[in-house]
Formats: C-alpha cells, sequence, structure tokens
C-alpha cells in the first residue's frame, strides 16, 4: 500500500541538512526551508502514530471481536471519565507544541531582515514582473546566492500568488496593497515560481524561473542562462478574446524563443572585491524593454 | 461527472481533452456544485428529513410545509446553478474571490450566485426544522441524554446552519450588487478590500465544511454502535463534542488566509483557535474506537463504511494538523495538499458516512433489503480507488504542485496518471453502489422492521413506516441499549425478546 | 371569532396597555435625546453615546414589545447567540483590517475594467 | 410568506387551528415562536454583515464618514425612526387585540401600522431621489455635483468612466516599440510615504489605472464608499420593510376574515415580532448612518 511505501522512503530522514528531494518535500533550497522541512517531519511522524494507533487498534477489535458462533459482547464500561479526560489533555498539549513551532517559524518567515537586497514584484494576468533597483524589469527573477532578498509585491488586477516551492515560500499579491516577503537562498540553480491563487485562464502559465547566480565565481562573468531552457515552457496564452493582454511581439513574454526576441544577457558581474558596496548590475544591456532612470523609491516601510 | 472529467484532463501534462478556460469551468463546477447541492443538503437533508422525526418520535418536523418549502428551493437553486451553466458558466472557483469573480468575462457568475443564495436559504429553513423539532417534539420521557447520537450530531449542524448561512447570504448579494452595479465594496479601484470579501465568504464556509461533516459523525457513532452490539462509549462526551465542534468552527475561519495577506497577529490568533477544532474530533475518533472494545463486531455494509470512514477520517484530520500550524502551511497553502486534504475528510467522511447511512436505513426507508455481498464489494471498491486517488495528491502537493492548474510540470505526471487512474476505479465502485441499490428496489426482498438490531425509536415503526411514522406511541429507552435484542433468523431481522416467553 | 367547544388556555402573554404607551413614550425620548446629543460635540465619546441610546431603545423593542420577558428563555438565548456572532465576526474582521492597513498603497488601486 | 407560520389547518378532533402533529395549543404555539426566534436571528446575522462592512470601513477611512454624512439630511432620519417606532407601537397594541379577541381594534391597528409602514417608504423615496439628483450614487457611479446650480445634467446613472488619472503615475506607457519610456512622476499628494513606483505597466498591462475619484477640493478620496454602504444598508433594511408590508397586509385581510381569536393568533404575533426586528434594525441604522460627528 502507498502508505508503507511513503514510511519507509521518510524513513531515510535527513533532518536540517540541504536535503535534495525527499519523498515528500522538494530540495531546500533557502534557510528557512530547514526549519519549515523539520515542523513538517515532526507533524508527519506524529500523525502516522496517531494514525497507525487508531486504526491498529481497530483492526484489531475487529479481527479480535468479530461476530462469531458462541461470541457476544461483553459487558464493558461505558463510560470511564478520567480515560476522557486523559486523550483530551494530551492532545491539546502536542497541539500547543505544534502551534508554538508553527508560529516561532512563521515570524522568521513574515519579518524579512533590514539588509535585504530588494526586488519589486508585479503580478498581472498569467506573468510576473520582477523590477529590480537599477530599473531592469524581467520576467525572471535574478537574485544572487547566500543574500537575503526582500521582495515588495503588488498585482495589476486580480489576485495572484507567488509560490516557490524550493524556498518553502508563498504570498498572495493583492491589487492596491503591497506584500512583503523574504527568502536566502543557499544553492545555485533554477527553481520554479509558480502562481498559486486562481486568476483566470492560463493561470497555470504563470510559470517563471528563477536563476541563481553563484557568487564566487563572479569575476569571470556568470554563466549565460540559456534563452530556452528545457524547463521554460511558457505557452503563449491564448489570445481570449476577453482579456485585453495586447503583448507586442517584441517583447513576448513567452517561453518559445521567438527570432525577435533578443539574446538575453544577464551577466551578473560584480565588482568582485567591494561585495554589496557597489552592485553594478547590467554591464550590457543589450535591448531589454525599458531602460528607466533609477525610479525615486524607497520603501519607507521596512519594519 | 465533472470530476471525472477534470482528472482524465490531468493524464497528460498539457492539453489533453479540453481547453484552459474550460478546464477552469469544469473543476469550478465541480467544487460550486458538490458543496452548494449535495454536501451541504447531503446527510442533513437527504437522511436527516426522514430519520429525525423517527428518531425523535414524532409524527412529522416541526414545521412540514416550511420543509416542504426547503425542498422547493432547493430545486430553484439547481435550475439556477444549470442556469449559470447554459449562460456561458463561470470559471472563478467555488469561492468566487474577487476582483477576479467580479472582472471575469463569464457571465455565469451572478446566476450560480443568486443560485447557491437560494440554496442558503433551503438550508437555513431545514435547519430551523430541525431545532424547533427536536427541542418541542421530542417523544415523552425522551430526555436530551435519551436521544441518539445522530440527533445531537444534526442539531449542532442545524446550529451552524442557523448561524452561518445568513452571512453566505449577505456575501452572495454583495458580490451580485459588485458584479451588477459596481458598488466598490471589494474592488480596489473603488476603494474597496478584497480581502474583506474573503473574511466574509470564510466565516461562512468554515462552519459550512462543519455542516458537512458533523452530521457524517452523527451517522458513525450510530454505526459503530450498532455494528459491535455494543453500547457507544461516553456518550455524553460525544454529544458534547459535536456541540463543540460547531461552536469552535466559527472562531477559526481565518486559517483559509494565511497567506493572503492577513495581519501576522492574526495568523497567530486563527492558528491557535484552529487547533482547538481539531480536539473534539479526536475524542470523537478515540470513542469509536472504545465503542468497539470487546464489542461482536458484525461486518455488514454500513460497518464496513463506518471502518473506511474512520481509516479516512483519520488520514484527513490529522493532515489539517499541518495545514493549521503557520509555518508548514506557507508552503503548502493552495496546492494538491490541501486537495487531497479536503477530499479526504468530506470525500473520505461525508460521503462515506452518506453511503453508511443510506446502507443503514435503506430497509427502513424502502421496506426492501439490498444484497450485503455486492454492498460489500463496492464499498472495497471505493475505499480503493479513493485512496488511490487522493493519497498521491498528498505528495504532488508537499512537492508543490500548486492548485487549479491546467497545465502543470512534468515531474508530476506519473502521479496525476495514478490518481486518475484510482478516479476511474471510484467511478466503477459508485456505479456499482447504484446498480444494486436499485436493483434491490425492484426484485429485492421485503425488509424487516429491524434487520439490524438498533435500539433507535425508528426500528420500533414497521419499514417503510406509515404515514404518521408510528402507529402506537414508540416505548422510549437508551437509543443503545440493545440487551433485549434477539435475532430472529425467519425474519432475518430483530425483535425484542418478549420476557413472558411467548415466541 | 372563532369560538372553540372546549375552553382553551391562554397562549402566550397579554400586555397591558399601559406598559405598551409608556414604553412608546421612552421611545420618542429616547430618539429625541439622540438626536439632541449630536448638537454638542464629545468627540469620540459620541458615537459610544449614540451606540448606547440605540442599544437602549432596541432592548426596550425586544422586551417589552417582542414579549421578550415575558416568553420561554431560551428565545432570549437565541437572540443573545446571535448578536455574539455578530460581534465575533465584526470584532475580528475589524482587527484584522486594522493591522494590515498599512499594507495599502494610497493612491495606486488599479482598477480592471469588468468585460 | 413564512411557511412556518401558517400551521395547516387539518381539521383535529377538538381545535380546528391545532396542526396535526403537535401535543397542544401550546406545544404549537411555542414552536412557532421558537421558529421565528430562530428566523430573526438569521436576519440579524445577515444585517451583521452589512454592519461589519459599515464598521471595517469607518474604522479604517474615518474622515470619508465625517465628510459625506454632511449629505444625509437628520431630519427625514429622525421622522422615519418616529414613524417606525410608533409603526411598532401600533403593531404591538395589534397583538394585545388580537389576544383579547378585540377583531375591530386589530384591524384598526394593522391599517395604522401598514399606513406607517408606506409614510416610510414615502420618505426613503424622497431621500434616494434627492441623492441621485446630485449624483451620490454608489460605487462607480459616484460623481458628485459639486455646483448646486439646477441644471440638471447631474450624471444619471451611467456616470463618466474612472478617469484615468492616477496622481503618482503620469506615465502614458505607450506599448510602442520604443525600449525607452519617458516616466514622468509629478509630485502627487505627499503622503507620509512615498508611493511605491508599480513597475511600469509592461506590456499592456490590463489596468485601466484609475484610483477611485480624482480629490478635488477637500473631499477624502474614496467617498462613494460611504454612498456605497448607505445605499446597501438602507435598500436591504426598504427591502425588508417592503416584505413586512407584504405579510401585514397578508394579516390584515386574514384579520377582517375574523381568523383570529384568543385561542389562535400566532400569525399576528409572529409578524409582529418580524416588523418590530425590522423597526429594531433601524434603530441602530439611525444613530450609524446620520448621526455621525
Amino acid at each position: 500500500m502507498n502508505l508503507i511505501q511513503s514510511i519507509l522512503d521518510s524513513a531515510s530522514l535527513r533532518f536540517l541538512n540541504q536535503a535534495d528531494e525527499t519523498f515528500w518535500l522538494p530540495a531546500q533550497r533557502s534557510t528557512y526551508a530547514g526549519e519549515v522541512d523539520a515542523l513538517f517531519y515532526f507533524i508527519l511522524w506524529l500523525s502516522v502514530f496517531f494514525f497507525s494507533l487508531i486504526v491498529g487498534l481497530m483492526v484489531y477489535f475487529v479481527w479480535k471481536y468479530r461476530a462469531r458462533e458462541g461470541h457476544t459482547s461483553q459487558p464493558s464500561p461505558i463510560h470511564n471519565t478520567t480515560l476522557e479526560v486523559v486523550w483530551t489533555i494530551i492532545p491539546v498539549l502536542i497541539v500547543i507544541v505544534i502551534f508554538y513551532m508553527g508560529f516561532t517559524g512563521f515570524m522568521n518567515i513574515a519579518n524579512p531582515p533590514q539588509n535585504a537586497y530588494e526586488i519589486n514584484v508585479t503580478g498581472m494576468k498569467w506573468k510576473w514582473l520582477f523590477t529590480y533597483p537599477n530599473g531592469y524589469v524581467d520576467e525572471k527573477l535574478h537574485v544572487p546566492v547566500n543574500r537575503p532578498i526582500r521582495l515588495v509585491m503588488t498585482s495589476e488586477d486580480v489576485i495572484h500568488s507567488l509560490y516557490i516551492p524550493a524556498f518553502r515560500m508563498k504570498m498572495d499579491v493583492v491589487p492596491g496593497r503591497y506584500h512583503k516577503i523574504w527568502f536566502n537562498a543557499n544553492k545555485e540553480g533554477e527553481y520554479d515560481v509558480y502562481c498559486a491563487e486562481y486568476c483566470g485562464t492560463s493561470h497555470s502559465d504563470m510559470i517563471t524561473k528563477q536563476w541563481f547566480m553563484p557568487r564566487e565565481n563572479s569575476k569571470s562573468g556568470s554563466r549565460m542562462p540559456r534563452t530556452s531552457s528545457p524547463h521554460c515552457r511558457l505557452m503563449r496564452p491564448e489570445r481570449s478574446s476577453t482579456s485585453s493582454v495586447d503583448v507586442p511581439a517584441a517583447t513576448q513574454s513567452t517561453g518559445r524563443p521567438t527570432p525577435a526576441r533578443p539574446s538575453r544577457i544577464c551577466s551578473a558581474t560584480r565588482s568582485s572585491s567591494k561585495m554589496g558596496q557597489q552592485w553594478r548590475w547590467m554591464r550590457t544591456i543589450s535591448v531589454n524593454r525599458y531602460s528607466i532612470p533609477r525610479p525615486r523609491w524607497s520603501p519607507a516601510i521596512s519594519r | 461527472m465533472a470530476a471525472v472529467l477534470v482528472r482524465t484532463e490531468h493524464i497528460t501534462p498539457t492539453q489533453t481533452i479540453m481547453g484552459a478556460d474550460a478546464y477552469n469551468k469544469m473543476f469550478t463546477l465541480h467544487g460550486a456544485m458538490m458543496v452548494f447541492l449535495f454536501i451541504i443538503p447531503g446527510i442533513p437533508a437527504a437522511l436527516g428529513n426522514f430519520v429525525l422525526p423517527l428518531m425523535v418520535g414524532a409524527k412529522d418536523v416541526a414545521f412540514p410545509r416550511l420543509n416542504l418549502t426547503s425542498w422547493y428551493l432547493w430545486i430553484i437553486g439547481a435550475v439556477f446553478a444549470v442556469a449559470s451553466l447554459l449562460v456561458g458558466g463561470f470559471d472563478t472557483g467555488w469561492t468566487f474571490y474577487t476582483p477576479y469573480s467580479t472582472t471575469t468575462p463569464f457571465k455565469g457568475v451572478i446566476p450560480i450566485a443568486t443560485g447557491a443564495f437560494i440554496l442558503g436559504f433551503s438550508s437555513i429553513f431545514t435547519g430551523l426544522n430541525f431545532i424547533v423539532t427536536i427541542h418541542k417534539l421530542r417523544a415523552p420521557g425522551m430526555g436530551w441524554f435519551q436521544m441518539p447520537l445522530f440527533l445531537w450530531a444534526l442539531y449542532a449542524t442545524a446550529i451552524i446552519q442557523i448561524l452561518a448561512t445568513p452571512v453566505l447570504g449577505i456575501t452572495l448579494l454583495l458580490l451580485i450588487v459588485e458584479r451588477a452595479l459596481g458598488v466598490g465594496i471589494f474592488d480596489p479601484a473603488l476603494g474597496g478590500d478584497p480581502i474583506l470579501f474573503q473574511h466574509f465568504f470564510w466565516f461562512y464556509s468554515h462552519p459550512a465544511v462543519y455542516i458537512m461533516i458533523v452530521p457524517a459523525m452523527g451517522v458513525i457513532s450510530e454505526l459503530i454502535s450498532v455494528f459491535s452490539r455494543k453500547h457507544i462509549f461516553s456518550y455524553r462526551f460525544i454529544a458534547y463534542s459535536s456541540i463543540a465542534i460547531a461552536v469552535f468552527g466559527f472562531l477559526v475561519w481565518g486559517h483559509h488566509m494565511f497567506t493572503s495577506g492577513q495581519s501576522s497577529l492574526m495568523n497567530m490568533i486563527f492558528s491557535a483557535l484552529t487547533f482547538s477544532v481539531a480536539i473534539p474530533s479526536a475524542i470523537k475518533a478515540f470513542n469509536w474506537v472504545a465503542t468497539m472494545y470487546k464489542g461482536c463486531i458484525s461486518l455488514k455494509t454500513p460497518m464496513l463504511y463506518a471502518l473506511s470512514f474512520l481509516f479516512l477520517f483519520a488520514i484527513g484530520g490529522l493532515t489539517g494538523l499541518f495545514l493549521g500550524s503557520l509555518t508548514t502551511n506557507v508552503h503548502l497553502h493552495d496546492t494538491y495538499f490541501v486537495v487531497a486534504h479536503f477530499h479526504y475528510v468530506m470525500f473520505g467522511g461525508t460521503v462515506i458516512a452518506f453511503l453508511g447511512g443510506l446502507h443503514y436505513w435503506w430497509p427502513k426507508m424502502t421496506g426492501k433489503m439490498y444484497s450485503d455481498r455486492q454492498g460489500q464489494i463496492a464499498c472495497f471498491l471505493i475505499f480503493i480507488g479513493f485512496n488511490l486517488t487522493f493519497f498521491t495528491q498528498f505528495i504532488m502537493g508537499t512537492h508543490g504542485m500548486p492548485r487549479r492548474y491546467f497545465k502543470y510540470s512534468e515531474q508530476f505526471t506519473t502521479l496525476h496518471v495514478l490518481s486518475t487512474v484510482g478516479t476511474y476505479v471510484l467511478l466503477v465502485g459508485f456505479l456499482l453502489v447504484a446498480y444494486y441499490l436499485i436493483d434491490s428496489l425492484v426484485r429485492g426482498p421485503k425488509a424487516p422492521s429491524n434487520p439490524w438490531g438498533g435500539a433507535s425509536l425508528e426500528w420500533q415503526t414497521t419499514s417503510p413506516p406509515p404515514v404518521e411514522n408510528f402507529s402506537q406511541p414508540p416505548i422510549v429507552g437508551d437509543p443503545y441499549d440493545y440487551g433485549d435484542l434477539v435475532y430472529d433468523p425467519e425474519i432475518r431481522g430483530y425483535r425484542k425478546l418478549i420476557k413472558t416467553g411467548a415466541a | 371569532m372563532a369560538h372553540e367547544s372546549t375552553p382553551h388556555e391562554q397562549v402566550g402573554h397579554v400586555m397591558s396597555f399601559r406598559v405598551l404607551l409608556a414604553v412608546w413614550i421612552a421611545l420618542m425620548f429616547l430618539t429625541y435625546v439622540t438626536v439632541a446629543a449630536t448638537t454638542f460635540n464629545l468627540g469620540e465619546f459620541n458615537l459610544m453615546l449614540a451606540m448606547g441610546i440605540a442599544t437602549l431603545k432596541a432592548s426596550l423593542v425586544l422586551l417589552f414589545f417582542m414579549h421578550l420577558v415575558y416568553d420561554r428563555p431560551f428565545n432570549a438565548v437565541i437572540f443573545i447567540c446571535s448578536l455574539c456572532f455578530v460581534m465575533l465576526f465584526v470584532i475580528l474582521a475589524m482587527v484584522d483590517t486594522a493591522h494590515y492597513q498599512n499594507t495599502l498603497i494610497p493612491g495606486y488601486a488599479p482598477g480592471m475594467a469588468p468585460e | 410568506m413564512e411557511a412556518e407560520t401558517t400551521q395547516s389547518h387539518t381539521s383535529s378532533e377538538h381545535n380546528p387551528h391545532l396542526a396535526h402533529h403537535f401535543g397542544s395549543l401550546t406545544q404549537q404555539f411555542d414552536s412557532g415562536k421558537l421558529g421565528m426566534w430562530l428566523f430573526l436571528a438569521t436576519e440579524i446575522l445577515l444585517f451583521g454583515g452589512l454592519f461589519c462592512a459599515y464598521s471595517v470601513y469607518r474604522a479604517n477611512h474615518p474622515e470619508i464618514f465625517i465628510y459625506a454624512h454632511q449629505y444625509l439630511s437628520k431630519f427625514w432620519g429622525a421622522l422615519n425612526t418616529c414613524v417606525l417606532l410608533f409603526s411598532s407601537f401600533t403593531m404591538a397594541w395589534g397583538v394585545r387585540c388580537a389576544q383579547l379577541g378585540r377583531q375591530r381594534g386589530l384591524v384598526v391597528c394593522l391599517a395604522l401600522t401598514l399606513l406607517c409602514g408606506f409614510v416610510f417608504l414615502g420618505v426613503k423615496y424622497v431621500e434616494y431621489k434627492e441623492k441621485w439628483q446630485h449624483g451620490l450614487l454608489w460605487g462607480k457611479y459616484y460623481s458628485p455635483v459639486h455646483h448646486h446650480d439646477d441644471s440638471h445634467e447631474a450624471a444619471s446613472g451611467e456616470g463618466p468612466a474612472p478617469q484615468e488619472g492616477h496622481p503618482a503615475v503620469a506615465s502614458a506607457v505607450a506599448q510602442s516599440m520604443t525600449p525607452t519610456v519617458v516616466l514622468t512622476t509629478d509630485a502627487g499628494v505627499v503622503v507620509e510615504r512615498s508611493k511605491i513606483l508599480p513597475a511600469p505597466t509592461g506590456p499592456g498591462g490590463l489596468a485601466s489605472l484609475s484610483a477611485g475619484r480624482e480629490s478635488h477640493g477637500d473631499e477624502p478620496r474614496n467617498v462613494q464608499l460611504f454612498f456605497s454602504v448607505y445605499f446597501l444598508m438602507t435598500g436591504l433594511h426598504g427591502v425588508h420593510v417592503i416584505v413586512g408590508l407584504a405579510c401585514i397586509g397578508w394579516i390584515l385581510r386574514r384579520a377582517v376574515r375574523g381568523d383570529f381569536g384568543p385561542g389562535y393568533f400566532t400569525p399576528v404575533d409572529l409578524v409582529g415580532l418580524y416588523w418590530h426586528l425590522v423597526d429594531l434594525i433601524w434603530i441602530y441604522l439611525f444613530p450609524l448612518l446620520y448621526l455621525i460627528h
């Protein structure tokens, strides 16, 4: 039965270290992912214990007291207050522990650190737009590794939800408000970014990519993200007559590499010496859509 | 059927049998239809209306014409739902979140909103009827603690129906007015606040999920006690836990909105309160297992359903812990983990209990017995199919497969195929159930008045009961005292052991 | 008038006319007071006063016009429960909306013209 | 209407008004009362939702309510309150007459209540018409006519579409192919927090960046919120008054026919309860909407 298989598989418990993909959870790629997984496994094991307790007893009783010749139900107590109180108190205590662990973890997730590197995210019908401090706007999220990143997110039209499974991070984007969420990635790579709140026809197309520039070899220019990585299957949203997404050809957000699309060069060359002092981001912006003077931008509220 | 179509669509990662819009409408249809038309009226109206007067020992519910109005409102609600399909369907998900629901191009939103509004009234009238009947029309000598537990469950459900459904009414009213007249209560452009809609919606919808599960628990309390031939364990605790679930159900609606921009203070409050609801369900589960201790368990079809309920509801309830604690909720919210969780509770809980209840009272309702052998096969099929379908979705959910996705990344393909296969097994199971129940109507043998040996009042009248329910006033006793009931082979049922030894 | 053959017991409580009149006058007076109260400015205390008077009037109507005083206590229980749940809903919704006000962007609220 | 108040009149052996499944008259009467109180509980929760919307928006945008309440005349509100209170009084009096079997008194009281109900609706109509003329409507139809000239060209139902103006970003993001987009940000209303510059709407964003009404003069932003809440609350209450009037009319017809006597007056009592509830809600509506300070 697949339940047993799941227990055996998750038996190879690898807590807290940067576990790769386990049976239950995707790879941990952000600092607090470890905590999330630890709590997940804690509750998982708790549930498996209680589950097997209840179902085991049930199966045992069904077998032992099955109706057969010469067997009638022996008289047994129909009420036992102490037993009732016991199995009310124990779950209450367990539940308080779970709540406490859940709450402390959440406080860590919900409050971005001060020195985070800030990116402004705008969700709109069926695609994400990431605006970097230097004004460069892109469909993909490029972030340095081992650096807390704070996303300040709002939406253009309906409620979307930025969801990056590898970081265990999700936050809704509501029009008219900005929400803050942060993460600190600890391994290079390329991860999916989904939209988790239903938002219309091509809700499932709002998949974009998240690239991590390896910091160590930044001197030699980071590896160029391939423009048409196999995973990046952004289907062109059907031109449904209703939604007035008028996507000019040149800046097509679809994954299919249209000839008109310039090869994306986003070499994150950072002046290697003074890390974080001067973040010269785009040495060469070939043809990107918006070269905008650095927007007047100071999120005053960053408690 | 919509669910089967949704699952077949998921066989391949990209488009299989329908376009994105069609898929969105299909899963919304599945959600809205099942919630408003089947599960909420399911056990309370379908089984409750028949069984409650019998169990209470009354001739009829307190307001028979109100009951009839409730039935017709249900019909009108269903007509509106179908109308919303003809107009072009709606693809907002059963939660109608604004601002999408007020700006979706599909015209079906207003008809389904009015439909759900009317169904809300049908639900209120049912609840109203039950409360008054239980208060005023109990048979002489039946105190509050001589009532079968199914009535306690229906009483708790009725409390929720009375106190929560009006808020759904006002929410849908505001949605209709918002969409038609642009009132701007929930539209950010006009100063409104979309999160307020979520507060309104979930204030009703979380108690609504308890409207669905609490009667199911009531049915299970009956089944387990009757088929273990043993008095229910700690009657009062189960009764009080039903009421506790009903009341706590009102405090916890925020756990649907942890990631939707709720302030962290409220997240903390709601997360704490959410765990308070888990306790009464845990108590019930423990009590059911304790009831089976030293019983004489006969594995008839209703009992099989009760046992599978216990198995599935245990999983469903425990997975709620993952979603209740804040940290894991951030990762698991709006993923297939949530889909699997509520299907385990709603399908594994309410529908399985509904089937159990249906099989338990079928002889009493129709006066015909169905073949137990086929019943057991069907139950086994449904159990296996269900697990195959939804346990795989737990795994997908934890791996980050978002909910309501028309296309998904390749890594989930195998799990989706497994899940779809499970759906077909479920389909076969249901067809078998439909087959032999209808078959029993046609060719079923005559059912005795007490086939399972139940001790509550409904077994004291003939099956099917006469118009006035009881030819002579029923003798009220302890509903779980099976002492003097003996199996009488020639009528294949139980009858009271006449103390004077007369046959 | 339907004359029942058997002497029926008097169902429900009959209100004396004087009580009705007294309640009505009290209500009128309270209305006058609440309108007059708006002439002078008590700051935020004003809302409290208005609510107080309204609650007083409401309870007058409830207890006397709706016979809640002479009725079975369970009816009063129902009424109070419904009030409690309304308060629960209002308070929790207000606390939450108050706490996330700081995330609102004052000038920027995109509106999608409903197609 | 309230089906539960009409007991089926199957003739039972000793009392035509006793429904077949009730033991005694008191049981039937109590059941009716209990059922009615439960229905009143649902009504309270229905309006509770609206009161919640009111209190949320008032708590978070008090300036809107303080600014906008000047458009509501206290006189009409107070008059309406007195009218409803009087109708409640006559209704209670009618119930008393029914209990004592004074059929003529009952008919008079019910007629008075009916009259008061219509007066109330009349006053509401006057208020609505006056707001309609000034364009003080809800949501997107809100277009206040500031010059109180008599020209009634005030926006009728279809107010102008939400203006395009968005104080912070006056950019006209052309979807043209030119890579460089000039983004001018005027000072706009200086608020203590800087405006988060949303990414320019990129390639043809869907949003018509309308942030509610242009704020001209001292009027705070989004005043239409007040009128949305106002029309919703008084509108729904008005609907309930109309339903109440229908019930009273029906009871009046049966009273004229002489159905009610000391033994059986449940419908009168239940409709009375409903009417008192409608009055109760207005008692709360009046200070909250009209007497804002």
